[in-house]
């Protein structure tokens, strides 16, 4: 099925997440992201082989799956592990400085990088989210964080309604970004790392600006900045250097068509985003 | 009061005087997370024996907490996660109940877990740590406090002490003396051991101790109560080496428990209620054709992939 | 050489140590204690099967050692160990309230059962000593703590003058027994263990009285309480009940014999003290 | 400044690189304890190139410290003990050096080190404790603080983050990439090496990843900085199952400590000094004889008793 010439948006996805990660890091993945659990292999695949890559639920460190499971605490999830971490030594490296990037997404995500998987509702609750994991722990903790979310796109219902999932304030505040609810900055909480400098989506890749306010700086090929508009619920700003996303090469996408078999990673994508494909680079 | 240790030269019991260990509105500590080494014989019988009104807390989870919720025994959960990951979504009977307000809900972090049991197992009052100040869980949890610290000026968090009274624990191995030993990845299940008042657990296998030691002691002896043997004990999560995951048992408890709750008690009663033992469910389940299958993942790549197709 | 109807001081003592243990409970002995190291076998051997015996140094959790080393972080100490703890977990259940008994001893006992293997000199260094090791921590959290010295006669010195073990008063605590420096009960601190609950020597065995102050509870056959004070830095008072320690079984002391074939426990002992011999029970 | 973590994929170096990885002044922690897996070819090299002015941390220990301090390195020590038990008593250099006041004493206790240690590794500037106060080591380190709990009104001791500049550790086996692997009792090498700014290793054997990782990694890489493969490189401690204590050797290292600052200099020139490499102190201790001798305990319980009679 796959075109041998054209690759899917979760490969897609895939790179840009894999582009966030520098060589000679730690990294750490956690359970329920296929998308993130194949960047980081595909990232020490290519530009970062020193990666120290933490596998999550299993805690493997530098393991080599053969597939790619639809449950992250799996025994092939570890195959081939260097060595091993539990769950107080990976969280104490975060919150010793040692973790250089974490990937964290969520229900919600406001234009400040804060992230809800607790509930929807504000005063009452009306859907119970399945829980952060270790989420709001290490957006304090942890130096970098990569944001991604695979459902950006709010499609109107019958009504002609959006439910965003990137909104302008959370109902909850899972995990931070760059602004407390009561407004408060990064450096006046004391948090230990710098918080999150990347949204991947599947429409765009944002930054974030000096206030700390979500920036579009990159389009997918067949997105414009228009569809982002729509698809968000609070204005944003633009970089004035809006690139297209790159794409990956034939090289990476059968990295990932061969570490994921079983195509688990799509199970993030809606059914109509997975007919999206791209031109290898 | 101070944590017990346990000395008794055999802690082997049945599964029913082993859960009998639980009383009702216990906080209780599960071992494993997600699908993997839950100790989901033990919870069955809990639920038979519908001891309820527990208070759970934990990091990683998804049926065994599911089906507590669906079985009505949770009154609070503090758990990290609870759900069905990528492969089925979030969990149905942990959600209603939630939403109902039959389960309150307090949510906790990994770490935040990690450092309120350090705090028991160190005997203290509570533990410091930077994260979750300015986060939706400083108003979840009234009991998180915050100081300056003397040696930085900077604002800390205090975490108070969680001390469960039973954390419940399937392991791979076990002697009669109850030292456990755990293959793979341990999860929380020996911080939870340490910081609870007492440890009961299933295990596959009861050895010698002599040979148990030699495989390696993963938690001593001495903080549990008493433990059963009860193969197939985490099924239909699994327990490497002897069994993998049971993705398709897993899919027919998702689609009755997402369907309704009268439709979940249908699950209840042909496969927790209805089976008066351990021997009974792995009848239900299929007998030795599905456990053949949950073994079959030794044969290779193929033949493990091949189970999660 | 040993009398097949005769025990040695050393094996008396041993037996002293081991009846302070009670059956169920965790014990551990440090480091450099071999008669403390013997007596918890030997009680484990008798009338504490149950005891959840952790070595010093190694901790190993009841192991089967063929023979007593000279030193205590020898794998010799370790055969047969039913599982190991690590050094944070052993502290950590002293702290939680899971130990049941240690055994400390000191340079210098005061009357509190404060002890002193810090140094000797109050305002300026005299002799510095080898260091309690986690005795500090341990006397204020284990539940009771056995005190012991094997050197509590103090012989005169050419001029006449006695240098006590047993003082009023240590130059520094390193351990708490009682009382603090400033005067402080054990309550007023908070601590989590009793403290100590009896001083074994080779002339006798104290308890404790109801104001914390030892008290002198037993005395060896060979020993008479004007001994005790001539060798003792301060008063004591005596229990009415005042008794004669009991002596060991032969299957005991062949128990010790066969535990330490290298009298690595006689060194603990003055060379003067080892001609001592007593009866068998 | 944040720790660093180490990602090169061969960090084998010999043991004059290995050790210039120390500076003068450095916070150092010493791996193993009392007479086992203490990193004595390290610490001769450290001798040999005269970094000096360490500041020492530590549980039990004896003929590590003791050597430095006789070798005029140390400038304070904050171990818990140091000592030749009740083998040979006292510890001469470090005593001479103590009471010279050349060497800061700044003694510390077992708990009170880890919980200093388990503050570095949490990143946290303390961590409370309940033991302590009420000792003489309260005057003694006036960086201690005391809180009143918000949680029980009780007073509580804190005490403050030791993060060493770089801990020293002799491991049986290790790999290229660092991993690192220790039979027998850690000690309190694992906190040390997760403490630190920087491990460096000194191991029996460099094997390929996949034997170590067989083996189980009790130190993964990422903390370790480099590591040379130095057989022998515990002696005269033990290091088994490779070999014993050399109680021998250590009885002549004490007589010539015991007797005088000079005649311990006669022992760094015939064992340390005089030797330019580890070769060269193999050959000193007496050679294959030697070597033998300690390997002997494998023979059976005799031939390990009659080592230390």
């Amino acid at each position: 099925m796959p075109n041998p010439n054209q690759c899917s948006l979760g490969e897609v996805m895939i790179y840009q997440i894999a582009r966030t990660l520098e060589d000679g890091i730690l990294a750490f993945h956690g359970f329920g992201s296929p998308l993130v659990q194949i960047a980081l292999h595909l990232a020490k695949h290519t530009h970062a082989p020193r990666l120290v890559l933490v596998a999550g639920a299993t805690y493997g460190v530098n393991p080599g799956p053969p597939f790619l499971t639809p449950t992250s605490n799996d025994w092939v999830m570890d195959r081939g592990a260097e060595c091993h971490l539990d769950i107080g030594e990976l969280f104490d490296l975060a919150a010793s400085g040692r973790m250089g990037r974490m990937f964290l997404s969520g229900l919600q995500i406001d234009r400040f990088g804060n992230l809800n998987v607790t509930r929807l509702g504000r005063e009452r609750l009306q859907i119970k989210l399945p829980g952060g994991g270790g989420g709001c722990n290490l957006s304090c903790d942890v130096a970098h964080v990569t944001i991604w979310i695979a459902a950006h796109r709010a499609s109107p219902d019958a009504k002609g309604r959006r439910r965003f999932r990137l909104v302008a304030d959370c109902d909850f505040i899972t995990s931070v970004g760059h602004r407390t609810a009561e407004g408060k900055s990064r450096s006046e909480m004391g948090y230990r790392g710098q918080g999150p400098d990347g949204i991947v989506t599947e429409l765009g890749v944002f930054d974030f600006d000096e206030s700390g306010h979500a920036r579009l700086a990159a389009l997918y090929p067949d997105v414009e900045v228009e569809t982002v508009r729509e698809n968000t619920g609070f204005g944003f700003p633009v970089r004035k250097d809006l690139s297209t996303i790159p794409l990956p090469t034939r090289e990476m996408v059968e990295f990932i068509r061969a570490l994921d078999p079983l195509k688990i990673h799509e199970r993030e994508l809606k059914p109509e985003e997975r007919a999206r494909s791209f031109p290898l680079a | 009061m101070n944590p017990a240790i346990y000395t008794q030269t055999d802690k082997c019991c049945g599964l029913t005087s082993l859960i009998a260990h639980v009383r009702p509105g216990d906080c209780v500590v599960i071992g494993g997370g997600l699908s993997s080494r839950e100790p989901m014989a033990a919870l069955r019988e809990l639920v038979r024996q519908a001891i309820g009104n527990l208070k759970l807390a934990g990091s990683a989870h998804g049926i065994d907490v599911d089906l507590l919720c669906g079985a009505g025994l949770v009154a609070e959960s503090a758990e990290s996660y609870v759900g069905f990951e990528q492969d089925f979504g979030m969990a149905p009977n942990y959600r209603r109940a939630c939403e109902a307000g039959t389960v309150a809900v307090r949510d906790s972090c990994c770490y935040t877990l990690v450092q309120q049991l350090r705090a028991a197992i160190a005997g203290l009052p509570f533990m410091p740590m930077r994260s979750v100040r300015g986060t939706g869980f400083m108003a979840m949890h009234p009991e998180y406090k915050t100081m300056i610290c003397p040696y930085t000026g900077e604002e800390l968090l205090l975490v108070p002490a969680l001390k469960p009274d039973v954390a419940i624990i399937h392991a791979q191995y076990g002697d009669a003396h109850g030292n456990l030993h755990i293959e793979g990845p341990p999860v929380a299940d020996i911080l939870f051991a340490k910081a609870s008042k007492k440890v009961i657990a299933t295990v596959e296998q009861i050895l010698p101790t002599g040979q148990l030691a030699e495989k390696g002691v993963t938690i001593p002896y001495f903080y549990i109560a008493a433990l059963s043997e009860v193969p197939y004990g985490a099924h239909p999560t699994a327990c490497y080496p002897f069994y993998a995951y049971d993705r398709r048992h897993t899919a027919e408890y998702y689609r009755l428990a997402s369907e309704s709750a009268e439709a979940f008690n249908g699950y209840l009663q042909t496969y927790v209620c209805g089976c008066e033992s351990q021997t009974g469910y792995l009848e239900a389940i299929g007998g030795v054709k599905t456990l053949g299958r949950l073994a079959s993942w030794r044969q290779g790549v193929e033949a493990w992939q091949a189970l999660y197709a």
